[in-house]
């Protein structure tokens, strides 16, 4: 094979084989990871093989934890990993490296704490979830005054990065002295966050804004606000930046969401993942941008 | 006789499941003719019926129908051809109305609507063609009792018109009263020329309703007699193949004490006020019409339904039977008339549903079944009881009617309880095989157990019982010692609660 | 007569139990009992509504479709391609978003019956293959609509509702009387009950339980229009789940899984249970844990509730029964 | 010996179709005939294998259980709890977890049985009720167990496979043996064929609904306590939707969701389809919409497959027997 380490019990071409683990590919920002990956590969081509694969269900762990299993089986060199739980995948992360296989974890950064529990080391590059949210938040503080009612829709409350843009939306209306009166979970979904909206909307009549900690659960909203009558009365934000958030911003009716990238993130990891696999010095952890969009 | 005179001609039908059931069997049926079909459980005589209306095809041979091949593909083709048919095993829709289940295939509808007035109209006068005027046809059919259900369908085959009536065992769950009825019916579609091939085991209305008789053996028609010229006896043997035993008379048992005693038993419409006494080593019998609460008394006492009142006995001692299983810790089994509703386990084999209640019998530690003792129990009951399978592992579904009864009699008497209720114990029995049930019974009651009997057939208890209830709209209206009984006194009685009801409902 | 007012009875205990649990949320937030509740709740329910209607006729053959939720999906992120990429007219998008459900429907029966596998295997298939199509449509992306698909959803003025609420009432209406009073719908709870029957009676059920899958397609279809409509944006992730909300609305009205019994009335209090209990909980704030904990709870209650109802009427029937005609009502078919 | 050899054809049965999936994935990608995969493979399944032999046994008695994944959850987060809070030993985390399965399967029992409520219902309550409790105890948190917990699902050196695995494959034989050899296997099957007719045979079937239960509740936690261990942490989300594979996984061994037929057996090559599939495809990395389509052709395949199986063998079989033996297997029997 090419590279000089490993290459003579990998099987297949002798370029590397990166296996790309994400979470669920049935959401718009994975996917959009993964045809980054898949462009980047394709320019490529020459240097490296990749598999992609996502899991069904955003909560379900233990797919995870087969895929990288499976990619273990499929002698891999490298497992590019967006994991679905910060601490539940440092166990088979450890697996895969004591088979002899890099890891580089992207998107939601395995706990530090955990890691040296495990005594494992893993390069992350990433964004700070947290500090976009804040961002996000604090665009809309601007059109808040102290006192305002706001609510907050949250993710699926045990996923990592949605508690994280929970605490970065805090962050931000405690500085503003905006009054949080309500934080439910959109369960990450359009209508789940429909129904919850509705019933903050119609439980604090003057509420001024909603911050969704994604943009399918600020499409709910948006909506709930539209069948309240209370379109331009009540403000919401959004995480993520997909794209049927354009016609919104533009109307007003999203005041600012955030952009980590997606497409870039798979490919700065896959990047970082050839640099080790050709002996260079594992970088530091990446923290990547994340964008503040307004209309 | 000449081909055209036939308005059936059936030769050398084949038809086998895994085992040959009809051989070379050949039969005719003329226009205006009751045409009568005997033959011991299994001898292939549903099979028959089955292929005549399109149920199942057969393997080899020719039918013809008024000169034209018959071969329907479907029960519809064959209605379309003109025969209908009454099977043997009841096909009520228990979640439908009475009407829908007499009309199913032919609703009256407009733009796919259900014209309620219309069928309930037609379905009034199907259900007064067999004494069942007063039954609202509104009524789920899973309501009524077997007797009734059975009425219903005949309802349903009476009320079209055809050419050629099949009735598989209709009478087996019917009391006389209703039997007449239906012959009056029969005679009736007779004179309209049609042909009617009717299928039972009570050979004295056979003897009545029938112009020829043909005794099928093992799928083959051993002879057909004019219906004058045969006595019972002598079908009987030909049914058999062989002589039947000398049966033996009534042996007088001595009446033991009181094993069951019920007090003032009241359950849903069906049962008030029953009380009676069952002694050790007798067999008691209990007639009446269908509907008079018959099966609903003997549930009550088994704790299937849920009484309203009264109390039991068992021993002298008061019992509190809430369900099934208390009823069989005090000793208690009770046979169901349904077999397939309540009885059997269609899909599973002859060893499984004989073993069901005792099979703490045959485990071993830890609940491991010894199945070889169960195939041999089973086999013993198989042998005893003359049914006829292929091996014990054959599916209950696959088997006859008859020989379906005769595992649910079996699985009771592996039972061996103190107190045993039989609810028509012999329905679609063939006679051979009534002749060994009757000798169990009597075996039963001679070791000391107490025997109740409820069946439809008269001529049945009156030659078995030491004693005689008749029950009439949810009353015991009568009791009998041998001797006194005669057929009349009994019907009066069972029809006694009727008069009084009827004055009390219809005052107008 | 008895029969109906039994049927009325019915219906008046579901009601009772669904407005015990409107009070009791109305006592937990005060402003839960206002109007704007009950219009939001309205117009909240219409996709979920046809969608259990459909399957209450497909629990009472006995089958099962477990694809209601990703053929809405997919329904739904056709009418989004339609309208946003191909800028087709709103009918014909509604009507390619029927057209998928009548597919998927159609496909399901005809595999489940024609080859004689079980429906709930068929259309677990169909819920995997139907996803998938509508992720490779839309590409995973949720597409915003905004107004040209909002107008069904929209109350119309003056009234509240909406129009595509008043097309549910509808569909309920209809769903219940093609049940009770139509030669098909007799021909469902015959097939329930005891399908063998049915066959020797000479009727091919085979073009009954095909018809009957269909039809809960061509329902999911007009759900994933509704979906949308309210929604104002199409999105192929729509409906993940929603088939055991569907069942259980059906479930709590009453149907049995098993086939021969059901009603399209009592789905609706079913689908109008889990609803406010939804809203409900999301009015008081209560917390993730908290709602799970509650709405299995109330889920489990409002059937024994409606159990218990059943044995209580049962009884004062027969008592009614008893004290004023000689003939028998109705009983309980013997189970 | 007819009936033990139909059973041997039954399975091979099965096993020819996962076998046929084994070589398609092997031609698809080189790397899959290996090892290693088949090791995978063993370690992975588990959790869903033992659940899905309890599930087995109450789909037998015409019943359902939809509450398995969040009881797993529930027990999962219990593992964790007790031994990273409680500081406990790991026998003892076990214990509880298997405790707080059987509680949860005995109450479905319970509650279904006694109050005569349909267990869809019960356990779709207790879907939700389990879930909420895994949240409230462990506020919604995975937590990191490590080393303590991993062995039971780590390979055994030289073996191979985790002991997890060889306690599954214990399950599903002591499974199969209790279904087909057992007096409470045989009322099970009995009920699932004709309850009343049990009950009327002077069964009291109510503790034996309950025992089934609560033994798949036992299971359930069983498998809470493999999936944790392969995790090495304790996740309140685990087993979201594992109640539709386990099902799945069952009635692609041919167990009918009706009752009064079921081998545990062919349910773990139900399992080995489902696995063998997910993986399958993990390793040709297809795109998730092809996964979807994919997945959902391939379960109905197999049941289309198995039922054709039946078909054949039925044939095959009467003739076999017409030529060697008077004595018949047990047909099909009549629906
Ligand atoms: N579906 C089937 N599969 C296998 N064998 C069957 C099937 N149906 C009937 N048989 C067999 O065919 C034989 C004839 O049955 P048939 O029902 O015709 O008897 P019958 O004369 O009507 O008896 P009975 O008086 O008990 O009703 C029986 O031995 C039965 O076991
Ligand atoms: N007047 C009536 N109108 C309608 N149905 C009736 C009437 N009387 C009785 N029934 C029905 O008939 C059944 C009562 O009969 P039960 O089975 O106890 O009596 P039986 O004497 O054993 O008659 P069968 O021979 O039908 O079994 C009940 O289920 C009841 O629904
Ligand atoms: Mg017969
Ligand atoms: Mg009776």
């Amino acid at each position: 094979g090419k590279l000089g380490e490993g290459g003579s019990d990998r099987s297949g071409p002798g370029k590397p084989k990166i296996a790309l683990v994400m979470k669920s590919l049935a959401n718009e920002f994975f996917s959009t990871m993964a045809e980054g990956a898949r462009q980047h590969q394709a320019a490529n081509a020459a240097n490296y093989a990749l598999i992609v694969n996502g899991i069904k269900n955003e909560t379900d762990l233990a797919e995870q934890v087969n895929l990288v299993e499976q990619m273990i089986a499929q002698q891999v060199n490298a497992i590019v990993i967006a994991p679905a739980d910060s601490k539940a995948l440092v166990t088979v992360v450890k697996r895969a490296k004591d088979a002899g296989i890099l890891v580089v974890n992207i998107d939601n950064k395995l706990e530090a704490e955990v890691l040296t529990q495990a005594a494992l080391k893993v390069p992350f590059v990433g964004p700070d979830n947290r500090a976009g949210a804040r961002k996000v938040g604090e665009a809309l503080a601007k059109q808040l005054t102290p006192g305002d009612k706001v609510a907050i829709i949250e993710g699926i409350p045990t996923a990592f990065n949605g508690q994280q843009r929970r605490l970065g939306f805090e962050d931000a209306m405690k500085a503003a002295g905006a009054n949080i009166v309500s934080v439910q979970s959109g369960r990450w979904e359009m209508d789940a966050a429909n129904n919850v909206a509705a019933a903050m909307l119609s439980e604090h009549a003057d509420l001024k804004a909603i911050l969704c900690a994604n943009d399918n659960m600020a499409l709910g909203a948006v909506s709930a606000i539209q069948a309240a009558n209370k379109t331009g009365k009540v403000l919401v934000v959004g995480f993520d930046n997909i794209s049927a958030m354009r016609p919104l911003l533009e109307k007003g009716q999203v005041v600012a969401t955030a952009d980590q990238h997606g497409d870039l993130l798979a490919v700065f990891g896959i990047e970082a993942a050839l640099k080790i696999l050709k002996g260079e010095v594992p970088p530091a952890d990446q923290t990547t941008a994340v964008d503040l969009i307004t209309r | 006789m000449a081909e055209a005179a036939h308005l059936l001609q059936v030769t050398r039908l084949q038809k086998s499941y895994n085992v040959p059931v009809l051989l070379d069997f050949s039969f005719s049926l003329r226009s205006g003719e009751v045409h009568a079909l005997v033959g011991s459980n299994g001898a292939g005589k549903s099979t028959f019926a089955k292929i005549l209306c399109g149920l199942t095809p057969a393997d080899g041979g020719e039918i013809r129908l008024a000169g034209l091949p018959h071969a329907p593909a479907s029960k519809r083709a064959a209605e379309h051809a003109g025969v209908i048919m009454v099977l043997q095993e009841l096909n009520v829709i228990g979640t439908l109305s009475v009407a829908e289940n007499i009309f199913l295939n032919r609703l009256p509808c407009r733009a796919g609507f259900v014209q309620r007035s219309r069928l309930h109209e037609s379905a009034r006068a199907a259900l007064a063609r067999v004494g069942l005027g007063d039954l609202d046809p509104a009524t789920p059919a899973g309501a009524l009792g077997v007797g009734h259900q059975q009425l219903v369908e005949l309802a349903g085959a009476l009320s079209r018109n055809c050419r050629v009536l099949i009735l598989d065992e209709p009478t087996a769950a019917l009391t006389d009263p209703e039997i007449e009825r239906l012959f009056g019916h029969l005679r009736k579609l007779r004179q309209e020329g049609v042909g009617i091939i009717y299928v039972s085991h009570r050979m004295d209305e056979i003897k009545r309703i029938a112009d020829r008789i043909t005794v099928m053996r093992d799928g083959r028609a051993v002879a057909t007699h004019l219906s004058v010229d045969v006595t019972p006896d002598c079908l009987v043997r030909e049914m058999v193949g062989h002589e039947l035993p000398e049966r033996g008379g009534l042996s007088e048992r001595p009446a033991g004490p009181v094993a069951l005693s019920v007090r003032n038993l009241s359950a849903g419409d069906q049962v008030r006020d029953v009380s009676f006494t069952l002694r050790q080593g007798e067999i008691l019998g209990i007639a009446g019409l269908i509907g008079s609460g018959r099966t609903e008394t003997l549930r009550a006492i088994f704790g299937a339904d849920v009484k309203s009142g009264g109390e039991t006995f068992v021993d002298g001692k008061a019992v509190k039977i809430l369900c099934p299983t208390d009823a069989l810790l005090a000793g208690i089994g009770l046979m169901p008339e349904d077999r397939k509703q309540d009885g059997l386990l269609m899909p599973q084999s002859i060893r499984v549903n004989t073993t069901l209640n005792t099979l703490v019998r045959y485990a071993r530690a830890g609940g491991w079944l010894d199945t070889g003792a169960e195939e041999r129990t089973t086999e013993a009951y198989r042998q005893r009881l003359q049914i006829s399978c292929n091996s014990v592992e054959q599916a209950v579904g696959e088997l006859s009617g008859g020989n379906q009864q005769k595992v649910v009699v079996a699985r009771w008497l592996a039972r061996d309880c103190r107190i045993l209720l039989f609810d028509e114990p012999t329905r679609g029995i063939d006679v051979a095989a009534k002749q060994t049930m009757y000798e169990l019974l009597r075996e039963l009651a001679g070791e000391g157990k107490a025997v109740l009997v409820v069946s439809s057939e008269l001529e049945e208890l009156m030659s078995l019982c030491d004693r005689l209830l008749v029950m009439s709209q949810g009353c015991i209206s009568a009791e009998f010692t041998p001797g006194e009984w005669t057929q009349e006194k009994i019907t009066r009685a069972a029809f006694s609660g009727h008069l009084d009801r009827k004055v009390e409902s219809h005052p107008s | 007569m008895t029969l109906k007012s039994k049927k009325l009875v019915e219906y008046a205990a579901m009601l009772v139990i669904w407005l015990g649990l409107v009070l009791l949320f109305g006592m937990l937030s005060q402003s839960f009992l206002s109007l704007r509740t009950f219009v939001t709740l309205a117009n909240r329910i219409p996709a979920l509504a046809v969608i259990a209607a459909g399957m209450t006729l497909v629990l009472v053959i006995g089958g099962i479709d477990l694809s209601v939720g990703s053929v809405l999906g997919l329904s739904g992120a056709l009418v989004g391609l339609a309208l946003v990429n191909w800028h087709l007219p709103f009918w014909v998008a509604t009507l390619l978003g029927l057209g998928v459900g009548l597919v998927a429907g159609t496909l399901n029966g005809l595999v489940s019956v024609g080859l004689g596998i079980p429906s709930f295997i068929v259309s677990l298939g169909m819920l995997e293959i139907a996803r998938g199509v509508a992720y490779l449509t839309t590409h995973s992306q949720t597409k915003y609509i905004g107004a040209t698909v909002e107008w069904p959803s929209a109350p119309i003025p003056g009234l509240g509702v909406s129009p595509a609420f008043l097309i549910t009432l509808l569909v309920i209406v209809a769903g219940q009387v093609v049940l009770s009073r139509t030669v098909f719908g007799r021909y469902l709870v015959a097939i329930g009950t005891n399908e063998s029957a049915v066959r020797l009676a000479g009727i091919n059920t085979k073009p009954v339980k095909v018809a009957v899958f269909a039809l809960l397609g061509l329902l999911t279809g007009l759900g994933g229009v509704f979906y949308t409509s309210r929604l104002g944006s199409s999105d192929p992730n729509a409906g993940v789940g929603l088939e055991l909300s569907a069942i259980a609305a059906v479930v709590i009205g009453g149907t049995s899984l098993m086939g021969g019994r059901g009603s399209v009335v009592n789905t609706f209090f079913g689908v109008l249970i889990i609803a406010t209990l939804e809203a409900g909980l999301a009015q008081v704030g209560a917390s993730e844990p908290t709602k799970r904990v509650i709405t299995g709870l109330v889920i489990v209650v409002a059937v024994v509730l409606d159990a218990w109802r059943h044995h209580l009427t049962g009884r004062k029937f027969s008592l009614l029964k008893r004290l004023f005609t000689a003939r028998p009502a109705s009983g309980t078919p013997i189970s």
